[in-house]
């Protein structure tokens, strides 16, 4: 009994095989102009961007070359002093750190704050009325936009130096980038609920609180954790506004050739990196209910 | 002997700009045409918008000439760099470098620096050669130690925002570059309304900082070297058009030079650099 | 009229009460713990305006100054460098195309080689999340100077500096994407006697293709904007020209530059949301 | 006293729901019938004003249903009670909040975006729980409940909404036999007791047959039937869905009688 | 022939399938009963390997299908195919795509990776379609059909890997009752026409009974009811679900006949 299916004949396949090609063929032609467009674009891409891969590959070995300069000497038998004089200012750094932390989170809490708040009036399926919609992705596109230099640079101007115009700066870049993506989210939901909110009459209001935050909540927490990281980041860039942080004293190093000091504050960075990450992914899977999944 | 052209078919030319530049491409253009013409090689401009990666593209060889600021080549001396600088940009009063002055608002009483005891004193940012390097050093001269001396010491971060401290009071003081009279940062936020120069008062004036060389690349063959310098000299007669075209008519022909000149600059950054780990 | 009044006696409410007593009286437990976290994220908000100093009195004043700021960039004005502004647009897009498109193809694979639900080796997932961590925390200036001294100032560098950063942040994000997936598809063609490497080809790519080519569209987007590592390297993007007008204070040519930034991102946008749905498809389901 | 007039909607050039007329008193059991796309949700719906007429009337006890707006348009669906074939519940929260969205209507809004239910409103919706005996579930995730537990939810949130009509959309379509049986009671129970008329979606004809008092038979868009379960005569089944009787029947009761009798194709096969 | 000997699965502490001895013949048709929780799925799935069994054995026809490996198991695999609940097909991808994953086993990693079938490969899979009338369908999105639709694709799936066993774990619980007398009918017809063994889990005991010729029924991971349909009595129903048999059977032929016998309740309201 090696046969489960009775093969029909040729000439009664033909037909099928015929009106499955004709329907493939549409779609793969499709496929064929995506990537012919895509291919076009690559090659204009890299006559404008001077790629030269020979050049790459030619002196490709010099990739390291970098990592090997900034890497200090350590002795085993001197191990603890050359780790102190390697970490000389470790302590400096390290509320450099937290300072850069807090940058970032307060930016972050804020802009994250803002992009809930516009995320559903941006939402195509809560939003009937398409001068309020579009008012509202506009407005998150321009945050998102204007280069957070420019923000940075602004408020430097109207408020003062200090950490304040940083933190605002990315406050508002988050809230554009935030937004958009939230809007995302809330467009994707299952709109039964919604319907079912509003069968029962509840307003727009209370609606979005109880049929649309819960769906969306934990997509929204993985965003805002993923962006506070991206921020982290970010923030160090901030520095040129006064607002400190280890950026600053990362490129400092860099453009001085302190090397050690380079090597030192990038593996700090590195480990905060690592640590937000493993916390992130922690509490992400735990709002995707990763573990329940089987 | 021009078999130099076979191993460089390309000569790369790095700008950074500078503090006070605009439009670089434009203006840097017709010198790389210039150059192409009399070198015989084609010569491709580059603007990098940091220092450390024209340094770094010196030390690998990519990059074969450069200008610099005066603080970054002596940096780029320091790191090992094997470039040799070989004309020096030259004011039109003759001479050749710029200072840094200590602004506190014209109508404020402060008359010198030893005034400014417990006051709040802002820096450019710790990269800056009249922004912070060379105030540090003077300040050191004086015996003056800035994080005790002052109530405190801020990076505004460009010496417009330095500017703009003192104008809302953050800052009491705030060194910026000043090249003349007729040009310098507050000059240049006051065409552009941002500032009035006669706001602000000038309590003290550094030494003479070196000017902005340009250097090239020590291993390249000399008779290519030579040929470099002489299109340079030799500018004013073959392509008048070309430097104009850089400076306006604010500078004058550049001048031979060499790494000599910034040995005093080498020492400064060694004294900013000694000062970091004692700082904390 | 009637309508369905539910009239609870005091001995039926007393019944409840006691068969549920943690419902009728409000649960403490999670009104508690959200309480909690959110006491936590603003006291570390306060921590964080503390310890960074925060000076709120020019709040006010400041938005005056603000307003003045805005009036000088009125109206926008590129000046004569108008062609020299759309060669640089030319020269983001294509560096931010090329750099997003290289950094995807690399991350690709490490995207399902760092998803749990692919290599459930913990070792081999903690390595390679690390790896990716590590890249990330690499500062964007550092890999601007490596790939310096590789190919030489110039795009290129550009190029490979933005591809290395996409890279390890989409990375990152395609292995989330792919540790969501549904996993039924997955088992039914292991179920089929299907391979592994078959299972995620057939599977797993069907479903991750949409979301991450709706990522890759946001970098695409994302890139263009942030040209600082281009300028760095010596590519004249639209960035280090606005770097360079609000270091000399051209605030109509700053104001022009951004609203040029603005169209190109509404372009990106239309086309890309066009893109991703003809991607996703339509599909009719009900 | 539900009337219906002359109410029409279109989509496009298609007319979902044409010129329906229908009168339906205090207390009814109405089971609608008719094909996939006869307009039975259509019509459900618009009565809750989850979707607008294109033309006609629907009015309640007198009051106009169609020309309400905002706060009162709210009110009107709370008393209009919906269920739905997919339940419709926010997965994500717990079965006692699911059943407090009834209440949305008749509360504050701070109260209800903070959450903070009065114990009366508490109470009533555990009471409605409890008469489905889910309340022990009643701090689980509505998303962890099987199929049959889920609809019992969303009719105690119709319930604690204390609607006057309750209007149900294929509620038993997703369900298996076994649920099917006790979510029919269910709205049997209420209707008995409360006196509440229930206008209710049906596919199946058997099951119209045993719960409702009045069926409304649907062929596009039109009320093609009207009358009594008894009237409904396989003839007038055939009509209204086109298909031999025995088809729209529910499950056979006996196995199919010979298996070659299952196998129509075998003729072609091999 | 598949022998199943103290076949045993712990999840934790939890014995899902304790102990379970089973030998079931060529061309049986075995439906395997019992409550959410009993161990069905998860003893089909060992049969499969999905899941690896804790200890036991497994083998069909005198082959030892738990120390499979590597080739041999995934062999194992497409000879035993699986039919799910949730149809478990690969959405975006057409029809025929679909049916051809059936295929993976026997074709060449670097044809199915680029999907260059055969020919034959294709033929194969447009045949298995056209058995349940869906041939048409073939170049459509899997997402796009509806759920009988889909568990038709799976079911040629299933028969594309011309398959020596059928494991079906619980096929028609997410369909309508129209839908789920297609797709018995069609596991039926494979059944007897090609004399495949059939083991499907189901929780209706009237399917059941109408589709299968010998039940199983499972209670807390072990086999408690093993024999033909006629020998499960209502006491023996009882055993397996708990429950008053007459909530396991299925929907009440006629009306529950008085409206307040339903409502135990109605006391406890005002
Ligand atoms: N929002 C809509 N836009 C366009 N057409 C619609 C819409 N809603 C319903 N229709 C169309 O109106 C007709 C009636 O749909 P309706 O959902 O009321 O039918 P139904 O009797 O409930 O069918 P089913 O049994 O499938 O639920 C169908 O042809 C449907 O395609
Ligand atoms: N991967 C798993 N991890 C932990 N426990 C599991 C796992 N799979 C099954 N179980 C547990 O094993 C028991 C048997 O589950 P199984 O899915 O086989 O039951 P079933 O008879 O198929 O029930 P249903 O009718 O709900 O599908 C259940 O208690 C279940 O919770
Ligand atoms: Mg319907
Ligand atoms: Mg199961």
């Amino acid at each position: 009994m090696s046969h489960a299916i009775t093969r029909l004949p040729d000439e009664q396949i033909a037909p099928l095989i015929a009106h499955y090609d004709a329907a493939v063929r549409a779609r793969r032609r499709h496929t064929l102009i995506v990537f012919g467009v895509i291919a076009v674009c690559i090659v204009l891409a890299a006559w404008m961007g001077e790629v030269k891969p020979s050049v790459f590959f030619a002196h490709a070995d010099r990739l390291p070359n970098y990592f090997w300069s900034i890497t200090p000497v350590l002795h085993w038998d001197t191990l603890g002093a050359d780790l102190s004089e390697w970490y000389w200012n470790l302590d400096h750094w390290l509320k450099l750190l937290v300072d850069t932390i807090m940058i970032a989170y307060l930016g972050t809490l804020i802009g994250a704050i803002g992009g809930f708040c516009l995320c559903f009036l941006a939402s195509a399926n809560l939003v009937k009325s398409p001068f309020i919609r579009l008012a509202a992705r506009r407005f998150l596109e321009f945050c998102r936009t204007v280069p957070e230099l420019v923000f940075a640079l602004l408020f430097v101007v109207a408020f003062g130096l200090g950490p304040l115009p940083g933190v605002l700066a990315l406050a508002i870049h988050t809230m554009g980038a935030l937004g958009k993506l939230f809007a995302e989210v809330v467009e994707n939901i299952d709109m039964k609920p919604v319907e079912g909110a509003t069968a029962s009459g509840a307003s727009w209001l209370t609606t979005v609180r109880f049929a649309v935050v819960p769906q969306v909540l934990s997509n929204f927490a993985s965003y805002g954790l993923l962006r506070f990281e991206i921020n982290v980041r970010e923030a160090s860039i901030m520095g040129f506004v006064g607002a400190g942080g280890i950026g600053q004293d990362l490129v400092e190093a860099i453009r001085k050739f302190y090397y050690s000091d380079v090597s030192a504050i990038l593996l700090l960075i590195i480990a905060a990196v690592m640590i937000i990450d493993l916390v992130t992914e922690q509490v992400r899977h735990r709002l995707l209910g990763f573990g329940a999944q089987r | 002997a021009q078999d130099w052209k076979a191993k460089y078919p390309e000569l790369v030319f790095a700008i950074i700009p500078a503090e006070n530049a605009s439009g670089v491409t434009e203006r840097f253009q017709p010198l790389m045409d210039y150059l192409s013409k009399q070198l015989g090689t084609k010569v491709t401009l580059r603007i990098a918008n940091d220092y450390a990666a024209v340094i770094e593209g010196q030390r690998a060889g990519n990059i074969h000439i450069a200008s610099y600021g005066p603080s970054s080549f002596a940096r780029a001396l320091m790191t090992g760099a094997k470039i040799d600088a070989f004309a020096i940009e030259v004011n039109l009063d003759g001479t050749k470098g710029y200072h840094s002055v200590l602004y506190v608002k014209a109508d404020s009483p402060y008359k010198s620096i030893e005034d400014l005891k417990g006051k709040n004193l802002c820096l450019v940012d710790p990269n800056s050669t009249s922004g912070n390097n060379v105030p540090r050093f003077a300040l050191n001269k004086m015996g003056l130690k800035p994080d005790e001396f002052f109530g405190k010491v801020v990076y505004a971060g460009s010496h417009e925002n330095a500017v703009i401290a003192v104008q809302q009071g953050t800052c009491d003081a705030a060194f910026n570059w000043w090249n003349d009279e007729q040009e310098s940062n507050l000059k240049r936020m006051e065409r552009k309304g941002m500032a009035k120069y006669d706001d602000f008062r000038i309590i003290y004036k550094s030494d003479l900082i070196v000017n902005s060389p340009y250097a090239y690349l020590s291993d390249m063959p000399s008779d290519l070297k030579a040929k470099i310098r002489d299109a340079f000299f030799s500018i004013q007669q073959n392509d008048k058009g070309a430097f104009d075209k850089i400076y306006e008519g604010k500078q004058q022909p550049w001048q031979p030079i060499d790494n000599e000149a910034y040995v005093q600059i080498i020492e400064l950054n060694k004294f900013v650099d000694d000062l970091r780990k004692k700082k904390n | 009229m009637s309508r369905a009044r539910i009239h609870l006696s005091g001995a039926e409410r007393a019944r409840l009460a006691a068969a549920h007593p943690h419902l009728v009286s409000p649960p403490a437990g999670t009104r508690v713990r959200t309480g909690a976290v959110i006491a936590v994220l603003a006291g570390l908000a306060a921590f964080g305006f503390w310890q960074l100093g925060f000076n709120f009195s020019r709040l006010g004043s400041g938005i005056a100054q603000l307003a003045h700021f805005v009036t000088l960039m009125m109206p926008p004005d590129p000046g004569t460098q108008l062609p020299l502004y759309m060669h640089a647009l030319g020269e983001t897009l294509a560096i931010a195309f090329l750099g997003t498109l290289g950094g995807a193809v690399i991350a690709f694979p490490f995207g399902f080689l760092a998803a749990k639900n692919v290599i459930p080796n913990i070792f081999a997932h903690f390595a390679v999340r690390r790896v990716l961590d590590t890249v990330r925390g690499v500062d964007q200036l550092i890999w601007a100077l490596i790939y310096v001294t590789v190919v030489g100032l110039g795009p290129f560098a550009g190029i490979l500096a933005i591809a290395t950063a996409s890279f390890a942040e989409l990375g990152k994000l395609f292995s989330e994407a792919v540790e969501a997936l549904d996993r039924k598809p997955v088992e039914g063609v292991v179920s089929t006697g299907g391979s592994p490497v078959e299972a995620v080809r057939f599977g797993m790519l069907p479903q991750v293709l949409p979301v991450l080519a709706s990522q890759l569209l946001y970098y695409f987007e994302s890139n263009a904007r942030q040209s600082t590592i281009v300028g760095i390297v010596g590519a004249g993007g639209l960035g280090l020209h606005l770097a360079e007008q609000i270091r000399v204070l051209e605030w109509q040519k700053v104001s022009f530059l951004i609203l040029m930034m603005l169209i190109m991102v509404a372009v990106i946008d239309f086309i890309s949301s066009r893109l991703r749905f003809a991607i996703i498809g339509k599909s009719r389901i009900g | 006293m539900l009337v219906i007039e002359g109410l029409t909607r279109r989509f496009g050039d298609k007319e979902a729901v044409s010129n329906v007329n229908l009168a339906i008193g205090q207390g009814a059991f109405v089971g609608v019938i008719g094909r996939s796309g006869a307009g039975k949700s259509t019509l459900l719906r618009m009565v809750n004003r989850l979707q607008d007429p294109s033309s006609g009337r629907i009015s309640f006890d007198g009051r106009d249903v169609t020309a309400l707006k905002g706060h009162a348009l709210r009110q009107w669906r709370a008393e209009a009670a919906m269920i739905f074939q997919q339940f419709n519940l926010v997965g994500r929260l717990d079965v006692l909040t699911n059943v407090l969205m009834g209440r949305l209507a008749t509360v504050p809004a701070w109260r209800a975006l903070t959450k903070s239910w009065s114990a009366d409103d508490r109470a009533i919706a555990l009471s409605a729980l409890d008469q489905f005996d889910i309340a022990p579930l009643a701090a689980q995730r509505a998303d962890s409940l099987s199929g049959g537990q889920q609809q019992r939810v969303a009719i105690a949130r119709a319930l604690a909404q204390e609607p006057a009509l309750i209007l149900a959309d294929e509620p038993i379509a997703s369900l298996d036999p076994r649920n099917t049986k006790i979510v029919m009671d269910a709205l049997l129970r209420i209707n008995k007791h409360f006196g509440i008329t229930v206008l209710c979606n049906l596919h199946s004809l058997d099951l119209a047959r045993t719960y409702c008092d009045r069926l409304v038979g649907m062929a596009q868009g039109r009320v093609v039937f009207d009358g009594a379960p008894a009237a409904l005569t396989e003839q007038v089944a055939h009509d209204l869905y086109g298909l031999e009787a025995g088809e729209v029947m529910d499950m056979p009761a006996r196995r199919p009688v010979a298996a070659n009798d299952g196998i129509p194709e075998a003729a072609a096969l091999a």
